[in-house]
């Protein structure tokens, strides 16, 4: 299994900087946003948390159609699906991999963008914790349209499609713990707990469906 | 806080910046030297193993 | 240790590529699955492989007269027309992984990675990377996987498709030996394998005879 | 790799990576240590001299900031010399100089940037604003970023070479942005105070440190710029040496 995290971390780092590409888009979406609502720092604090989120959430959709289709496409799927390894294992094992190439940067790349967005301290760290806990969530999800999506030729785009609706219970909640840290009322606990839940859950879910849909994916 | 904190912190940047691309130099270059000399070594091995080969080439 | 298929069928949309196939094989057996093009050979392999759900039939291992516990996937190494090999990774990076990741089944041990790299003749390039080989240097790589890691039942489809004739040669090599260590062999191919003693299973599409030649 | 220094006959040799890398094994040395040198002074000088009446202490941010803001962007200015090299000379080295530049370049910015938000916070009360000054040294770090990525994806170097030097001289355009964005636009950033009409406008109490601070990180920017070159043209003769060796390997085999 490490063998297979290790390959899989090795090759997103020597393909074309897979993590360089995530961060870029990441910083382009959110830079383009306040020239779109105009430099106003008050607006552009109070719509930060949101912004933020949504940019990472579009920038771990990039990569993710490629996890399967590229194992599929030089063959190595096929002796992947052969083993007795459980294949919800190994596509745990390829979320795992694929999130630490780029969703990390991601995390780590938003406090950054946390000050563009002339957001607060506690407020970047809110969005950082969301994101770190959170966006795992979106790769869990993403493996199992990745798998549906397979054996199309240009699946590349009905993966984002198929996968955004999905990630919206996520980011629903991702986006209201990070306000709740903010905002006084609100308590913090709540959305959070609620968001590491649905990691989890995606966590089992989405590479079980992912499994199921590569067993029957060959032709 | 005070403003000596940010200008430390400011210098504290400076030299992590600096040092990291200096570092990241270096390796480089030392990974391609490795790699030169892998490839050194593997041509050694092909010359001496098929010498009349290698001249007609 | 023997692999029996039973009545194996697989339907592709409407029709049935092929139906009620056959065959058991013994240790040091070879099977050669013949055809024209589109007659079901190498989906016949997939399906012995686990790669495709048959229609009916199954196919499975027989240790001691009784159905073996081990699966016939993963007793088995399949070779098809793609190398399964990264292009971006080294040589000795990709076998090193399929090493690791597949490991040995019982009764054998696969080869170290230099010594499979010795065995299909390119030693000492094993530090590049894959997509810097020619395609015939990359095939023989990937038959290096067959190597590395032991299994008793080796799935060839169309083995030597991108090979010349010395390449050839060496493969031919290997197939002997592995069927002489008491491996069993099912390989696909228009072209004969140059192996001595073979039985042949004649694919002819639709119409065919159910596993006339086969045993 | 102490390879034997071919002398330089004709001016064309300069072209030639060996001649380079000869250059580049003699000249290191002697840059490194000047560098250092200068980076204890300015270092010294940067820590002793007076605070500001206006800025207190944290004018003593400027001795990095400044240097690196100007370093961000005489680096994407050889970068576009390069470019230049690379589409209307085709010099060999062109393309390589303008890659390895451009991490150095993106170091560089990231350091203005953050240096200039550590500066901002106490003098403006905010991190960031969206201002002219700002916003084009923001694009032009996406631009450095931009570069590395579309150099990274490309396998095959004569080809990305082509085409990372139209985008370079395109992105260009930044440059005279970035350099009168203050004096254009009403901006929060305070004008150039060095180099303008008329004379300096800075004391020279401040104007020796910083002005030693620059020579050190010039001249620390050319030492890693060798040493990247030198760095790139050992990948490209690695990887030229690696596809010679699969073919030779075929022929024996």
């Amino acid at each position: 299994m490490m063998a297979l995290f290790l390959r899989d971390l090795k090759l997103s780092v020597r393909a074309g900087g897979g993590a360089l590409i995530g961060v870029l888009f990441f910083t382009t979406v959110v830079a383009v946003i306040p020239f779109g609502v105009g430099p106003d720092l008050n607006l552009l604090s109070r719509i930060g948390p949101a912004i933020v989120w949504i940019g990472a959430l579009l920038a771990s959709l990039l990569g993710l159609d490629r996890l399967f289709q590229a194992e599929r496409e030089d063959g190595s799927l096929d002796i992947l699906l052969m083993q007795e390894t459980p294949l919800v294992l190994t596509v745990l094992v390829k979320c795992l991999a694929h999130w630490t190439a780029t969703g990390l940067p991601l995390v780590l790349a938003s406090p950054m963008l946390g000050l563009f967005m002339n957001m607060n301290e506690v407020a970047i760290g809110a969005v950082m914790l969301t994101l770190l806990v959170g966006s795992p969530a979106i790769t869990f999800i993403g493996a199992a349209g990745a798998a549906v999506a397979v054996t199309l030729p240009r699946g590349g785009l009905l993966v984002s499609i198929l996968i955004l609706p999905l990630t919206v219970p996520v980011l629903i909640f991702g986006v209201s713990a990070a306000y709740a840290a903010v905002e006084d009322p609100a308590p913090f606990f709540p959305p959070f707990a609620i968001l590491c839940a649905i990691t989890l859950f995606f966590a089992v879910i989405g590479p079980a469906a992912a499994a199921i849909a590569l067993k029957n994916s060959s032709e | 806080m005070s403003h000596a904190f940010y200008v430390n912190l400011s210098y504290v940047f400076a030299g992590l910046i600096t040092a990291i691309m200096i570092g990241w130099i270096l390796l480089d270059g030392r990974a391609r030297r490795q790699e030169m000399a892998e490839l050194e070594a593997a041509g050694i091995r092909r010359r001496s193993a098929s010498p009349a080969k290698d001249a007609e080439a | 240790m023997r692999l029996k298929a039973e009545n194996l069928s697989v339907r592709r949309g409407d029709d049935l590529l092929f139906s009620n196939i056959s065959f058991e094989l013994a240790r040091g057996e070879a099977l050669i699955v013949t055809g024209r093009n589109g007659s079901g050979k190498s989906t016949l392999l997939r399906t012995v492989a686990g790669l495709i759900h048959p229609e009916g039939g199954r196919a499975y291992l027989l240790s001691d007269g009784r159905e073996s516990e081990a699966k016939v996937p993963e007793a088995s190494h399949y070779l098809g027309h793609r190398n399964a090999m990264k292009v971006e990774l080294t040589v000795r990076e990709n076998l090193d992984f399929w090493k690791t990741w597949l490991g040995d089944f019982e009764g054998g041990k696969g080869l170290g990675i230099e010594d499979a790299a010795d065995a299909v003749g390119l030693s000492g390039i094993t530090h590049l990377p894959f997509g810097y080989l020619s395609a015939g240097q990359q095939r023989r790589f990937a038959m290096a996987r067959l190597l590395v890691s032991h299994r008793p039942i080796w799935l060839l489809d169309e083995p030597t498709a991108a090979l010349d004739a010395s390449a050839d040669q060496l493969f031919s090599g290997f197939v002997e030996a592995h069927l002489k260590s008491g491996g069993m062999v099912i390989a696909a191919t228009h072209q004969p394998l140059g192996l001595a003693e073979t039985r042949e299973l004649r694919m002819k599409g639709f119409d065919y005879l159910a596993g006339e030649h086969a045993a | 790799m102490s390879e034997p220094i071919p002398a330089i006959k004709k001016f064309s040799d300069l072209a030639n990576p060996t001649v380079f890398l000869g250059l580049t094994a003699r000249i290191v040395p002697y840059l490194a240590v000047l560098t250092a040198l200068l980076f204890v002074w300015g270092l010294y000088l940067s820590f002793t001299t007076e605070g500001d009446y206006q800025q207190g202490e944290t004018v003593r941010i400027m001795y990095v900031h400044v240097p690196a803001a100007w370093l961000s962007m005489m680096c994407y200015s050889i970068m576009a010399a390069s470019a230049l090299g690379t589409l209307v000379w085709r010099h060999p080295l062109a393309d390589v100089s303008a890659k390895a530049a451009a991490p150095l370049g993106a170091g560089f910015t990231l350091l203005a940037l953050i240096t200039g938000s550590l500066w901002g916070k106490p003098m403006w009360g905010t991190w960031w604003v969206w201002d002219a000054r700002l916003t084009s040294v923001f694009v032009l770090f996406l631009m450095y970023l931009g570069l590395m990525a579309l150099q990274r994806a490309m396998d095959d170097p004569s080809r990305s070479a082509r085409v990372s030097a139209v985008l370079i001289l395109i992105g260009f355009v930044n440059i005279p942005i970035i350099k009168f964005s203050v004096e254009w636009w009403n901006t929060l950033h305070q004008p150039a105070s060095i180099m303008r009409m008329g004379g300096s406008a800075i004391d020279p109490e401040f104007l020796r440190p910083l002005l030693v601070m620059a020579a050190a990180f010039t001249l620390l920017f050319f030492t890693l710029h060798f040493l990247a070159i030198r760095n790139e043209i050992w990948r490209r003769r690695v990887s030229a040496q690696r596809r010679l060796a699969a073919r030779m390997a075929n022929r024996e085999g």
